[in-house]
C-alpha cells in the first residue's frame, strides 16, 4: 500500500495551508517536529479532566492523574523494549538526561578514568562530560570522524582503553544523520568493561527503539523531536545500573525519609524523579510514541528513504554545494546538512524562509564536528514523515536562486 | 469506595492483633510508606525458619493496620516462604485477579482496595516488613 | 464589588460540574491548581501556530517561538518584578530551581560555611542542602518553629551565624499556610552577609511578587502550581549574582564555544538553560500569570479570607480536631492542615473522596515539620481563588461523617 | 523580506572594507555569536584614543559582513565613545525606532532587520567586537 502522506498532514494542524497566511515547507524537524491533533488532544484531556499532583494525594483525580502517568511510563517502556518500567526516567529533555548521567553515573567514576565520546556529538553529549572531567578529574577521550562524517571505527582501540568507564555516543547524528554502528561500539566498549551511553534524540522520532538488541546501557530522547511536547524527555538505564547510582536531583518523591540532617533515598525511577514531574508532558509523549507506532513503519521509512534521495540528487546537481555527510542511503536518517561555497547558512535559511522553507543554519550545536570539516556552519534540512516532494523541490528551486543572488 | 471500608475491615484494624514489641531476643524490620511517612515495625523470633512469636508497631492507616493484624493472626509457625505466597496472594487480588485457593481468609478485605493504587502499598508495608525481617534474622 | 466567584469556576473546564459524573470540592491546590481555559488556549495556540525550536533557527516559525519565549520571560519578569527579564531562568519547575542554587551558588561555597533553611521546609528546600553538604562539606542548620508553626524568629541569632552564605526559607509554608517574615529574615542574613532564597511556590499562585521590595536574593516557584503547565518553573535571581554563578546542566544554548577539550559558557540567562527549554510550557505560565493578573486582587484576597476564617470556624467547632499551624487569618494563605486524633490522614482523605472533596494527607513532603509536631502526617485542605463555600461546607460535613466512622 | 538583503546591504558585504589583519603593534578582540558559531576578530592600532588603524576578520553571514564593512568605513579618528553612539544608534533601528541624526548613513541598510529578531546579533557582533578591542587597548 502507498504511503498516504497527505492523510498524514491533515493530522498537523500546523502544516494546515491556512493557518500561516504564506506556504509552510517544514525542514527543521532534528530542531523540533511538529505535533499531531492526537498528541495535542491527550494533552488537552490530561488538563481538562486528569489534571492534578501525581503519587501523594488519593483523591479520584491524583489516582487518574497517577494512572496517566504510570500507563505513559509503560509506553515508553514498550516503545525502547525496556525490560521493565522501572528503567524508564522521566527527565526534562535529552539534554537533562545526560547531565543525570553526567552527575549520578559520573558520581561512582574516580579521577583518571576515562569518558569518551566523538566528535559527532551534540554539545549536550560534550559539555556535560567536560563539566564532569572539571569537577571529578575524569578524563575526555574523542573518537574523530571519517571524511564521509561518520564514527571512525578504525580509531575505537586507540581512544577506548582499559580506564575507560563510559562510552558516550549519538545514535544518529543531528549534522549528518549518519547512524552508529551500534555493535562495533559496543563490542569496544565491553572489552575494556565500559558502558554504553546512546543519545537518540535524533533517532526517537524514527519507530520503535530495541535497546535490548542494541546491547547499551542508557538511552536518551526528547519528547519534542519525536511529536510530543517540550519539557519531556526519557533516560533509559539498565535497572542494576540505575540501582547502583546516587541521586542528582534532590526534592520531593525521590526519598524514603527525610530529618533534618539527613535524607534517604527512594529506588528509581523514583530516586531520579525530583520534585513534581512533567505529568501532562508525559502523557503526550507517550500519545506521540502510539502515535508514531501506529504508522506502517516500512512505509513511512521507504517514504523518507525516496525523499532523502530526491534531495540529494537535487544537491549533487548543484555547482557550490558540497554534502556534508554520507551521500548514500546507506545507515542514514533523513537528515541532510550541506555546505555552500561563498554563502553563509543563516544568509541561505533566510532567502529560503520567504519562500516559506525552515532549515536550520548554524553549528548545530556540535562545533566540534564543524571544526573537523573546516567550517563554522552549515544547512540542514531535516525530515519527518509528513515532508513530501513538494518540500523538497521548494527547497531545491528556492536554493537554487538563493545561491545565485548570494554568490553573484 | 465505601466497601473499601467494610466493618470487617475496620473492625480487623481496630482489633490491633500482635500489636507492640518484643523482648530481646528478637529480629526486626522497620520499613516505611514514602509517600504518606507510615512506618511498619516488625519484630520476630524464630523457631528453626518459622516464626515462634511476632509483634509490630504499626503507625499507619486502617488499611495497613489491618493488614499488620491479619499478618499477626496467622503468624505462628509462619515460613519466609508461606509469608512470599501470601504476599503473591495479595498481589493477585490487587490487580483484580482470584487469591488462589489456600490463602488467608481475612485476605479478601483487601479485595476493594484494587480499584485504588495509591493505597496499594499500604496493604503491601506489613507483609514487607516481615520479609525484610526474615532477611535480617537469616543474614544475622 | 463582589467577587465572582461562579464567573472564576466558569473558566476552569475540569470544575465543570458534568466533566466527572461526580462533585469536585477540589481542594488540594496546594499540590497542584487547575489550568483556566485561556492558559490552555495559550499553550494550544502556540503549539498549533508557532511551534519550533529557539533561538536555533531564523524561519519564522521559529522566529515567532523564540518572540513567544522572550515574552513569557518579560512577563514573568513583570510578575515578581525583577530589575530585568534577565534575572529570570526558566527551569523545569522549583524543584530543578532549587537544586540550580544548591550547585550553582553552591560551587561559591568553601567547606565549613553554613546554608540555613528552617524546620517548616518542603523536602525540596531541604535534600538539595543535605545533598550540597555532602558534597562540599558545606553545614546545614535550620531555624526551628513555634507551636503555631512559624519560623522562631527568636532563634534567628543562634542559627544564622557569621559563616552563614545563604538562607533558605519558605515564602509561605506548604503545611501550615504561615507566611514568613521575610523582612525579619533578611535582617538578620545581611547582618552577617548571607544571601536569602524564598521558596515560593505556595505564595505564587496568589498574585504578583515584588522581589525588590522583599530584598531578597533568589525566588523560586512552580508553574503547575500557579495555573500553569506542569514542566515550568522559574528562578529569578538576582543579576550580579547569576553572573558570578557557574552553569549547573551543560549542553546546547548554554555556551559561547565548544571544543573537544572545552567549553566556554554563555551570560545569565542562558547559561542555566541547557537544551530545548519547555517553550510551550514558559508561554503557559506567562498566560497563567497575566490571568492571575486580571484578577481583582484585593477581592480575591477577601473572599480567599472569608472561606479560610469559614474552614477554621468549622474544624474549631469539632471535637478531636486539632489545627497545625496558625488559627487566625493573620499573615497566613489559604492552607489548612488538622490533625483528627485516631484518625489517619490518608483513611480521612480516602473517605472524603466519596463525596468528591479532594485534599491531600501525608506528610506533605515536610518530614521534620510533622516530627516537629509530633504526627507522621496532617491532612491539608488548600484553597485557590475557584473555591466557594460549597466546597468548604462539603469538606466540613464529610469531616464530621467519616470523623464518626473512623473513632467509632 | 526580500528587503533585508538588499543591493546596498549585499554590496557593501562584498566591498568587505577592512578585511584582514593589522600587523603588530595592535590591540585585538575576537567574540563569537553562540547561536551560529559567526566570528568576528577586530584589530585596532590608536592614536590617543583614536583609532589610527582597523582591520577585521569577519567569518560571518552577509549581514555582519556589511556591520564590519560599515565600520571600517568610518574607523579613522574613531573614538570608544562615538562607536557606543553608533551601537546606540543601531539598537534604536533594530527596535524600529529612528537613529536620530548625525549617525553613520550607512546604517539604514540595517533598518529591515528590525523585524528578524534572531538576526540582530549579527548586526551588532563587530560593534561589540570593536568595544572589546578599545577595552583591551585601555587595560594594556
Ligand atoms: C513549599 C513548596 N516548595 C517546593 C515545592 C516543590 O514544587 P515542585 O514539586 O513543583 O517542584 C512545593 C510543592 O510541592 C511546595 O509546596
Ligand atoms: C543529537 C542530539 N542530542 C541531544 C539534543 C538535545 O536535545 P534537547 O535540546 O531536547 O535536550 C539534540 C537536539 O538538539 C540532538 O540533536
Amino acid at each position: 500500500m502507498a504511503f498516504d502522506v497527505a492523510a498524514i498532514r491533515a493530522q498537523f494542524p500546523i502544516l494546515d495551508p491556512a493557518a500561516h497566511g504564506r506556504p509552510l515547507h517544514y525542514l527543521d524537524n532534528g530542531a523540533t517536529a511538529q505535533m499531531p491533533q492526537a498528541v495535542l488532544d491527550a494533552v488537552i484531556r490530561h488538563e481538562t479532566r486528569h489534571r492534578a499532583n501525581v503519587k501523594r494525594s488519593v483523591h479520584f483525580l491524583a489516582e487518574a492523574a497517577t494512572e496517566a502517568y504510570d500507563q505513559a511510563r509503560d509506553a515508553m517502556a514498550a516503545y525502547v523494549n525496556a525490560a521493565g518500567a522501572d528503567e524508564i526516567v522521566f527527565t526534562s529533555g535529552c539534554t537533562a538526561a545526560i547531565n543525570l548521567v553526567a552527575h549520578s553515573f559520573g558520581a561512582l567514576l574516580k579521577p583518571g578514568d576515562e569518558v569518551v565520546f566523538s566528535t559527532l556529538e551534540h554539545h549536550s553529549n560534550i559539555v556535560p562530560w567536560h563539566m564532569l572531567a572539571k569537577r571529578a578529574g575524569v578524563v575526555v577521550k574523542a573518537i574523530p570522524v571519517t571524511a564521509e562524517g561518520r564514527l571512525d571505527l578504525a580509531a575505537l582501540p586507540k581512544v577506548i582503553g582499559p580506564r575507560c568507564k563510559l562510552v558516550a555516543v549519538t545514535h544518529v547524528s543531528n549534522v549528518t544523520g549518519a547512524e552508529t554502528d551500534v555493535a562495533a561500539l559496543v563490542a569496544a566498549a565491553r572489552a575494556v568493561g565500559a558502558k554504553v551511553l546512546l543519545d537518540g534524540a535524533q533517532r526517537a522520532p524514527h519507530g520503535p527503539i530495541d535497546v535490548a538488541a542494541l546491547g547499551v546501557d542508557f538511552y536518551a530522547f526528547s519528547g519534542h523531536k519525536m511529536f510530543g511536547p517540550n519539557g519531556i524527555g526519557v533516560l533509559w538505564g539498565r535497572g542494576e545500573l540505575l540501582a547502583r547510582m546516587p541521586p542528582f536531583l534532590g526534592g520531593g518523591e525521590m526519598i524514603t525519609r527525610v530529618t533534618l540532617e539527613e535524607t534517604s533515598f527512594a529506588e528509581p525511577p523514583r530516586r531520579f524523579e525530583a520534585g513534581t514531574p512533567p505529568i501532562a508532558q508525559a502523557v503526550g509523549m507517550a500519545a506521540a510514541a502510539r502515535w508514531i507506532e501506529s504508522v506502517d513503519q516500512e512505509a513511512a521509512h521507504a517514504h523518507l528513504q525516496k525523499l532523502t534521495a530526491r534531495l540529494l540528487d537535487g544537491l549533487d546537481g548543484m555547482k557550490k554545494v558540497r554534502v556534508i555527510g554520507p551521500t548514500g542511503l546507506q545507515a542514514r536518517f533523513p537528515v541532510v546538512s550541506f555546505a555552500v561555497e561563498g554563502a553563509h547558512p543563516h544568509d541561505i535559511c533566510q532567502m529560503l524562509d520567504e519562500d516559506g522553507v525552515a532549515l536550520r543554519g548554524g553549528h548545530h550545536c556540535a562545533q566540534p564536528l564543524m571544526a573537523a570539516f573546516g567550517v563554522t556552519g552549515t544547512t540542514r534540512a531535516s525530515l519527518a514523515l509528513y515532508n513530501d516532494a513538494g518540500d523538497i523541490d521548494a527547497l531545491l528551486a528556492g536554493l537554487d536562486r538563493t545561491i545565485r543572488r548570494l554568490t553573484a | 469506595m465505601s466497601d473499601l471500608y467494610q466493618t470487617d475491615l475496620l473492625r480487623m484494624a481496630a482489633a490491633a492483633d500482635g500489636a507492640g514489641r518484643l523482648d530481646e531476643p528478637r529480629v526486626s524490620a522497620t520499613l516505611d510508606n514514602p509517600l504518606c511517612g507510615d512506618r511498619v515495625t516488625m519484630d520476630i523470633r524464630l523457631d528453626g525458619d518459622r516464626v515462634a512469636a511476632l509483634a509490630h508497631e504499626t503507625k499507619a492507616c486502617v488499611v495497613c493496620q489491618a493488614a499488620s493484624a491479619v499478618i499477626a493472626r496467622h503468624a505462628g509457625g509462619l515460613t519466609a516462604e508461606a509469608l512470599a505466597a501470601e504476599l503473591g496472594a495479595v498481589d493477585a487480588l490487587l490487580k483484580g485477579e482470584a487469591a488462589g485457593a489456600g490463602h488467608w481468609a481475612e485476605l479478601d478485605v483487601f479485595r476493594p482496595v484494587a480499584r485504588v493504587k495509591s493505597r496499594h502499598a499500604c496493604v503491601r508495608l506489613p507483609f514487607r516488613a516481615l520479609e525484610a525481617a526474615f532477611k535480617a534474622a537469616k543474614a544475622s
